[in-house]
């Protein structure tokens, strides 16, 4: 095992402090929580938190500040924070004009999270939820999986709430963000965990994994590696399926790096997406590639797909100040 | 201390026994998990059962209850994940069911056994064959229910132990329909469940405090 | 060898075109030649080129635009392009007010840029060139190769070049910036060649690798594996002596990933980077973390520090527009 | 063809098995320079001389100066990094010396070996011992400057091989002073040039031609 770190113990603790440092600006961690917080604040309006389990950096601590969203909740790696993390995210962002938080789905998030919001109602805290699932590589939607796609949502939501809407009305934009988002991942290899050194899951040389998730976890099958132009083809079919995207129809990309795949190959991929794109007639008004929901060290890469109306693709434009979305 | 009576200080000892068997288990639900999830459940389990032992001295002049009920938010704060608000939820209902007690007779165990329970499924929504860590409470619940006095003596413990370890096997043939596992659909199938697993050693770790 | 590609062959020119894709508003593939140039090139003004191997995404296409550079030239993974390329980028982007060229201080890279100078002043271009040499792992220092400061040089004198200065101006202010910058980096494994698939240096797993270059190439010297903590005094030791810093100065820091390092890492080790510098009296006025200047896919990090006065803090905080660098 | 005379299809065909040897040898290139550069060396030339290989049918009606100019500009376009400027300019000075010639004599190749170690030394700065292909070509420029008519004869060709070989193995217990080993200082020895052996086994394919 080789990681750049001190005490595995810790690591998680270090990692904010070293973001609430990196951006003393704008950025805070809550004193003996996990828990980073758009430092300044000011306007009474309709906030916003989402978190998860840690290894996903930039997510979602680089997804606080201006725009975006509010506070960041940190669990270990690939671990749901408990409730009283998450509680104590939302009280440090309430503006008493109600709080909405964006979770993605996960067995351990939807629970933990859940339990947050019934503590945060007992102390008189509006709050209202959704839920990610845009991982179509897991067949029922009520089980997929959130992905990258939740990055989208944060970006749209916090677009929509800095413009003052109520806590309904973010909501529902949430809801339409999640309503027009799909992503679909593969794998070359696991991830390296830090408490213990081992590979997330085994695989051969020869073989990928499709349709993975963002825990290092294997996905939904085992291939032959497959060049760009197939995997493009792959994930690109799914997705324009599930989506039901027609000719004429305007969609925002994002090419998401799971942590260790050079930026070469998404931009790779994206050059393969980009022409399958164009001979079926969608129209990519915009486009982001990078490392923006990854699975600490794993190689691999996701597609996401949003399709965007006029009032998304201005969301999805406003300004917004963060460490790793623009 | 009488056969059927359980005081406190066995509760408390059952809870370190707990924390040992858990850290002696975390690498094998490592492995376990590796196959089928995201490899954290050992680790996460001992993180929070370390929390618990090390919490145990402060919590000695408190009833059964209230310690129950500690351990269960201390889970669910430190183990995090599916297991810790699944877990968490078990302690703090069993806890809320022995409020006051400074010491169990079979029926508050029974009773705490089908709040644990009764609180995984709410919290959680899954069902038996689902392949969770229901498929080895489940059975030792309704095992319980009808020989509730097996808690009272070794070999008691010994049949209720083996009751759950069916339970924890069942799931090795069962594709998982609740949480991580459940991803990967077919592929899900042949191996055990790590939360299934864990509740086998929690349970085991009971029955071993039993002379 | 597992990497999301095509034929290995074209790795480089299916990057580019999936770059000027990804940004159709402000980036241009020239066509047949592996040069991505800033398109909306108005201003007659100095104009900036740099480049080198490619592998060491988002370097050095992610710096082209507004504000940073206005080309860059790429050559084959880790191979400095020959000089007809850079030749072709030069004549790209000139106004006739000259351009000046950022060569980092490899052999390869400084023969073959030189070449190019050469042809562009036989072809009547006034050019001029720095060479950024900021890896002070190496002992010598008209020796020591240019790595992930080059980053910053970049955004200077991009600042520098906008406000309409002279060649001679802007040159100054590059060579400022590289005076006043040093780095050195750690490994803890090799990156994977497309070409072949292998790695590009042995390393057993309880080891790593102190001043390493951006090439997969090994080294200065093998340790063993050190914490985070002790990395960082490593690293900062070596940079404060060689700047010369003393208590009260002002700095930016960089911590790059090599390629496979998960963010977390790299916050992990800034903190640790933080801390010393507030135990010393250095004052850091801006922080980057992420994937800088890379090896493909090799785990690691090296770390850059630019000692800055209000004229260099100024030109660092100018508005910029590339796809990589704000 | 008289013995002494080096007609222009013997040139092509010269170049023809430079690739064809480098082509054998990319493989073994990339290892030796795993150990102390950056692993591109076999690959690059390779990608060079393969394009070299493909343009010389386009070639064959120039004049040998002609042809290794312009083989000269392939390799400096197509190789890259350290080698394609160097092998670059090496054949372009050797192309320089030798404009017009259909045929060549011994002194010609003389004076083109001259001219390819002065381009290499002017464009790299590097001297004899800095750990580069120069080690391997000087001694083989010196050699010749003494015994040019070794290029006549097969025999000749393994002498001049010889001390390639020679020139190629002295890099081992070098100190790299230039080009990518030097980063590694002291680490770099023991190890072969990766630019030294391309370039002994270039002087041997140019050899083999020899009947
Ligand atoms: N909805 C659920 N109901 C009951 N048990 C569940 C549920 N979801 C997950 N589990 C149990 O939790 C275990 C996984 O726990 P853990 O690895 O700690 O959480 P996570 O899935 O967040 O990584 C599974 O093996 C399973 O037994
Ligand atoms: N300045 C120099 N003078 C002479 N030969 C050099 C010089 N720099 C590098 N070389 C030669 O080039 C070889 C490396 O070539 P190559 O791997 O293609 O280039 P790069 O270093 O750009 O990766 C070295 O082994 C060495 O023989
Ligand atoms: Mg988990
Ligand atoms: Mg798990
Ligand atoms: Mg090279
Ligand atoms: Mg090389």
């Amino acid at each position: 095992m080789k990681k750049v770190m001190n005490d595995p113990q810790n690591i998680v603790q270090e990692m904010l402090l070293g973001m609430e440092a990196s951006a003393p600006g704008f950025l805070k961690k809550l004193n003996g929580f996990d828990v980073i917080v758009n430092k300044d604040l000011k306007e009474e309006r309709v906030t916003l938190i989402s978190g998860g389990g840690s290894g996903h950096e930039p997510a979602h601590g680089g997804y606080v500040g201006k725009g975006m969203l509010d506070a960041a909740v940190a669990g270990p790696v690939f671990t749901s924070p408990g409730p009283d993390q998450i509680l104590e995210g939302i009280k440090a962002i309430d503006k008493s004009k109600g709080v909405l938080i964006i979770i993605k789905n996960y067995s351990g998030d939807v629970m933990n999270f859940q339990m947050a919001v019934e503590m945060a109602e007992m102390e008189g805290i509006n709050t209202d939820f959704v839920i990610v699932n845009d991982d179509v590589a897991v067949g029922e939607s009520s089980q997929r999986r959130g992905i990258a796609g939740t990055v989208f949502v944060h970006k749209i939501a916090g677009a929509r709430a800095i413009t003052g809407a109520s806590l309904k009305e973010v909501k529902e934009t949430a809801q339409k963000a999640i309503n027009n988002v799909r992503s679909k991942g593969i794998a070359l290899d696991p991830c390296i965990l830090p408490h213990n050194g081992q590979p997330s899951f085994q695989i051969s040389s020869d073989k990928m994994e499709i349709g993975l998730g963002i825990h290092g976890e294997p996905g939904i099958k085992q291939t032959e590696v497959l060049t760009a132009r197939e995997i493009a083809e792959d994930l690109v079919i799914s997705l324009k399926e599930d989506l039901g995207l027609e000719t004429g129809e305007k969609i925002a990309v994002m090419v998401n790096g799971l942590g260790a795949t050079p930026l070469m190959e998404l931009q790779v991929l994206f050059n393969e997406v980009a022409m399958l794109c164009q001979n079926s007639g969608i129209k990519i008004i915009k486009t982001y590639i990078g490392n923006y929901m990854t699975s600490l060290n794993m190689a691999g890469l996701s597609l996401t797909f949003l399709r965007t109306d006029q009032d998304l693709a201005d969301l999805l434009n406003a300004p917004v100040c963060t460490l790793s979305f623009r | 201390m009488e056969n059927n009576v359980f005081p406190k200080k066995l509760i408390i000892e059952t809870l370190r026994r707990m924390k040992t068997e858990i850290s002696k288990q975390k690498g094998y639900l490592t492995e376990l998990e590796a196959k089928i999830g995201d490899s954290d459940h050992g680790i996460n389990l001992d993180r929070g059962f370390s929390e618990v032992e090390s919490e145990l001295p402060s919590l000695e002049n408190k009833c059964i209850g209230e310690i129950l009920k500690k351990v269960g938010l201390i889970l669910m704060s430190k183990v995090g994940g599916a297991a810790g608000a699944l877990y968490g939820t078990a302690f703090l209902f069993a806890g809320k069911e022995l409020e006051g007690k400074e010491s169990l007779n079979k029926d508050d165990i029974l009773q705490a056994f089908i709040k644990a329970l009764e609180g995984i499924k709410s919290r959680g929504g899954a069902v038996l064959g689902d392949k969770t860590m229901i498929d080895t409470l489940e059975p030792v619940v309704k095992y319980l229910e009808d020989n509730s006095g097996y808690v009272e003596t070794r070999e008691g413990w010994v049949r209720i132990t083996g009751v759950a370890w069916q339970g924890m096997e069942s799931t090795r043939d069962l594709v998982a329909k609740k949480g991580r596992a459940s991803y990967l659909g077919e592929r899900s199938r042949g191996h055990l469940d790590p939360g299934a697993v864990s509740c086998y050693f929690l349970i085991k770790a009971m029955g071993e405090g039993k002379d």
